[in-house]
């Protein structure tokens, strides 16, 4: 009773992974080479962990400046704090007493959206992908956001990609970021556009936002928009992660439930 | 359980439930044709079909879906797993990530499959230890003593349980009502009424979903969907509306109680 | 969109969705007493109730819960959400975990909720071109230009879908064969009958729910438990097999094209 | 039309994070700090990211030989490897066109469970903490699992916890990585693990898994069992991230869809 055909051995192709068996055990791996490099036989103890995150999106030993400019951006995301939705969500499941993997995949479904998530940093590197660093180009960009034609599971974006909608000016802590990355002797995306920032927030009608110092960070680092989006959304789980665990620690009774702001405006109830 | 474990399945799943060939298109449910032969079962009767093996009655499965409504899918995004939803609709995301965080987040503690599982289990037990010559009045005890808690009995919000009428008028009317594992449920109350530990609506559901001869396992699978809906409308809600304005939060309404500021 | 957004919306979250009160109990969906006054609104009603705002005939829902059996649900782990569902279950994960993980993935684009929101609005937009003056041809021929590819039509395993004379069967079985979508999806298919994109599920179903008034953002949230079915089953499957033994991998089987062996 | 009494203002209570707020934006923080430290006006470019994850989740900056448990364990587990369930299930959300997101919630819906996942991290963390270094008590567990009388949404362990069933002998990786964690100084539990491995195993019925070690060095960190777990499911995404994106890449056609391998053994097909 078989529904196919007879098997032929399907592989997994790969550039990144690279294991040899155990000599008693086909199914464990005795070296496992990551872009070449033996994992646990060398790199454990020799690599740093940004090296290693390096190695891994990246496919090369990182420059200094590469794991500088990681190890900086890593700090910038890993907590957005309490108050962002995507750690909102890990925290409603932390004082719902759900699992801790559920935490984190509600951090990640909140946190891949187009407001501050993983969808705004690809649209943003999309967009430099195809504007480098011109700044004409960016303006009209930022004026007049493209339309798509078709529908699709993401909404379209309501805001310039990489700025922030609600915001009055560039918060601190996005300035500080910026900032210290362009120093890093990265580029050109960091320090062109700290140079270009206020003509850029000016164009977009909204400050610059930390999804929006991410992209050209990414950009630096040679990543991808897919790429680029993929970390993003890694980097931001570690804040997620305590959040989620304290508020569990914490309980219900001692989250905000939001009591009165529910506020039912529509069709009068039905006296039934 | 060994290496030749996995030698044995190398290429190889041997299943009970069915496949789809690519070959020539058949889908197979448990033996059944999935497109020619069963074109009466409905997608609910087949939900559990495919759980349990079994069929139910048009009753029987009514009940099941009627108890997804009344139980579980309410359009309030405060709810914790309500809110996950929300919040990605607001922050813009998609709605299958949406969905799908809320749904993980579904199987909690305070509310949720937890509380579903665990109260049909313990009425399971519970009619299980009584059929042993236990009284139920000494098994709820020890359950207490033990566990500290009864699932199905208490609610994190309200005391009062709206929702218990709505399922027994459901279970009357499709001549459901009755059995020994709700039975059991309501007597339970009983007991544990000057406990203040009111009665909810997961202990009557399990009740009247145990009488119906599902397993614990097979009931876990049943409630996954029980919130769907709710989270469906939460989200579409929230993403109807302005982007990112769920429930904001001022810097200052973080109440912070860690060390004081110091040097790195 | 700006500061005073976010002032307005402090505890503030003004909707026509519904509420629950935690003093009394109340749950209103859209204005209606949930529990109390829609006793007899189906689950599959509710469903569409809270998407829409709007009531659909016993035949709707009964078409749109047959379009999710038909298209989506199937009993093979094989299939990449499925998989995911069917993984979990295998590797002792908790099945609601399971279940949001494979919805998450469902939001796929060879499969799933990108070609069934495609196909429903690819077909949208061809009634409206067409209406405007647009021959389908010319239309047709111009979004295979700029897009290369028609959601809805060609398939990534099968080329031909067996899912089509099925959901044909049960719309007319039902009365609701023959509306304007679903008739253009059906001439778009003879159009590209040349080009080896044979028609697949989506395109016909999309062509169908069209037809009952939907937009394609309710479409979209209809869509998402279309597959809900098969992963509980493919879990549940999995989760009663030895743990680790859904498709093990030699370390052979990794086909390694990257950098030779270095030093750090 | 209100569904409930009139608002108060709830917050959220936290020992991890507070936030200053920009003089023109009561929503913008102008000063975040990270259990009293100035993430972005200090920490940025002057702590390393490994220090800053023991911050979060530690509550305190770590000892150097804590920094040096968690760099080796976060090389250690950051890519399981394509074989690996959880990376099966980021791939297969790659193939198949599925959102960034998504790969990363399959990974960690599938690495959560009690073979291999996080779930499997927490209870060898509660039994580290009920049954120390005791090498009888742990015999005794070993042999004879404790069973849960209640069902619950996880199943019960089918194997001892932090061990795997499958392999004939603790794989060298395994122990490539346990040689180097318990060489860092720490204590007590993973040099008291190293030594007793063999008669570990031997009451075990199985070599020492990954999960085995992971538990032990979160036990050394001084986390507790669900801080492990949280830590152990965040620090194995980064292989199902880039395998995910990899594998995207390549396309559905070119990754196994094990043709023939599903076999249909229940009751026989209708005639219909």
């Amino acid at each position: 009773m078989t529904s196919d055909a007879a098997p032929r051995q399907e592989v997994i192709r790969t550039s990144i992974w690279q294991e040899e068996p155990e000599p008693d055990n086909p199914f464990a791996a005795a070296v496992c080479r990551c872009r070449g490099y033996d994992v646990y036989g060398e790199l454990l103890g020799k690599a740093s962990f940004i090296e290693y995150l390096c190695l891994l999106f990246l496919g090369e030993r990182p420059t200094q400046v590469q794991a500088k400019l990681l190890e900086i951006l890593a700090i910038a995301l890993a907590n957005p704090g309490p108050r962002d939705a995507s750690v909102h969500a890990a925290m409603s499941a932390g004082v719902g007493g759900s699992p801790a993997a559920s935490a984190l995949m509600a951090a990640l479904g909140v946190g891949a959206g187009g407001l501050g998530g993983g969808r705004e940093v690809r649209v943003a590197m999309e967009a430099w992908e195809q504007l480098g660093c011109n700044l004409s180009d960016w303006e009209a960009f930022l004026r007049h956001p493209p339309h798509a034609e078709r529908a699709d599971i993401w909404p379209e974006m309501e805001h310039a990609p990489g700025f922030d909608p609600h915001a009055v000016r560039c918060a601190t802590p996005v300035a500080q970021t910026l900032d210290t990355l362009a120093a890093c002797g990265a580029g050109p995306h960091l320090p062109w556009l700290a140079g270009q920032r206020l003509t850029l927030e000016s164009a977009a009608g909204a400050p610059l936002a930390m999804s929006g110092v991410a992209a050209a960070t990414c950009r630096d680092l040679g990543l991808s928009a897919e790429q680029g989006e993929m970390l993003y959304l890694l980097l931001r789980l570690p804040g997620a992660a305590v959040h989620a665990l304290e508020q569990a620690q914490l309980g219900f009774k001692r989250f905000p439930f939001f009591h009165g702001a529910v506020k039912y405006v529509g069709q009068q109830p039905d006296n039934e | 359980m060994t290496l030749s474990t996995l030698l044995e399945h190398e290429d190889n799943w041997p299943t009970r439930l069915g496949y789809a060939s690519v070959q020539d298109g058949t889908v197979s449910l448990r033996g059944h044709d999935l497109l020619n032969a069963l074109e009466d079962l409905s997608w609910m009767d087949m939900l559990m079909f495919g759980i349990t093996g079994r069929r139910f009655s048009s009753e029987q499965l009514e009940l099941f879906q009627g108890l997804w409504k009344i139980s579980a899918s309410y359009p309030e995004p405060r709810l914790w797993n309500n809110r996950i939803a929300a919040l990605a609709g607001n922050a813009r995301s998609s709605a299958g990530l949406s969905l799908g965080a809320a749904i993980a987040a579904s199987d909690a503690t305070i509310y949720g499959q937890r509380p579903m599982i665990g109260a049909f289990d313990f009425l399971q037990r519970a009619r299980a230890a009584c059929g042993g010559g236990q009284t139920l009045q000494s098994f709820v005890a020890r359950e207490l003593e033990v566990y500290r808690g009864i699932p199905g009995y208490g609610r994190p919000l309200r005391s009062v349980d709206e929702r218990l009428a709505p399922a027994e008028r459901l279970a009357r009317k499709l001549g459901l009502w009755g059995g020994p594992h709700a039975q059991l449920s309501i007597a339970v109350a009983e007991i544990l009424r000057t406990r203040r530990m009111g009665m909810n609506v997961a202990a009557i559901a399990a009740g009247l979903c145990a009488d119906q001869g599902l397993t614990s396992r097979e009931y876990y699978r049943l409630t996954l969907l029980a919130f769907t809906a709710g989270l469906i409308h939460c989200e579409f809600d929230a993403a109807t509306h302005a982007e990112g304005t769920l429930f904001p939060l001022r810097c200052e309404r973080l109440h912070y109680s860690g060390p004081a500021s110091r040097g790195w």
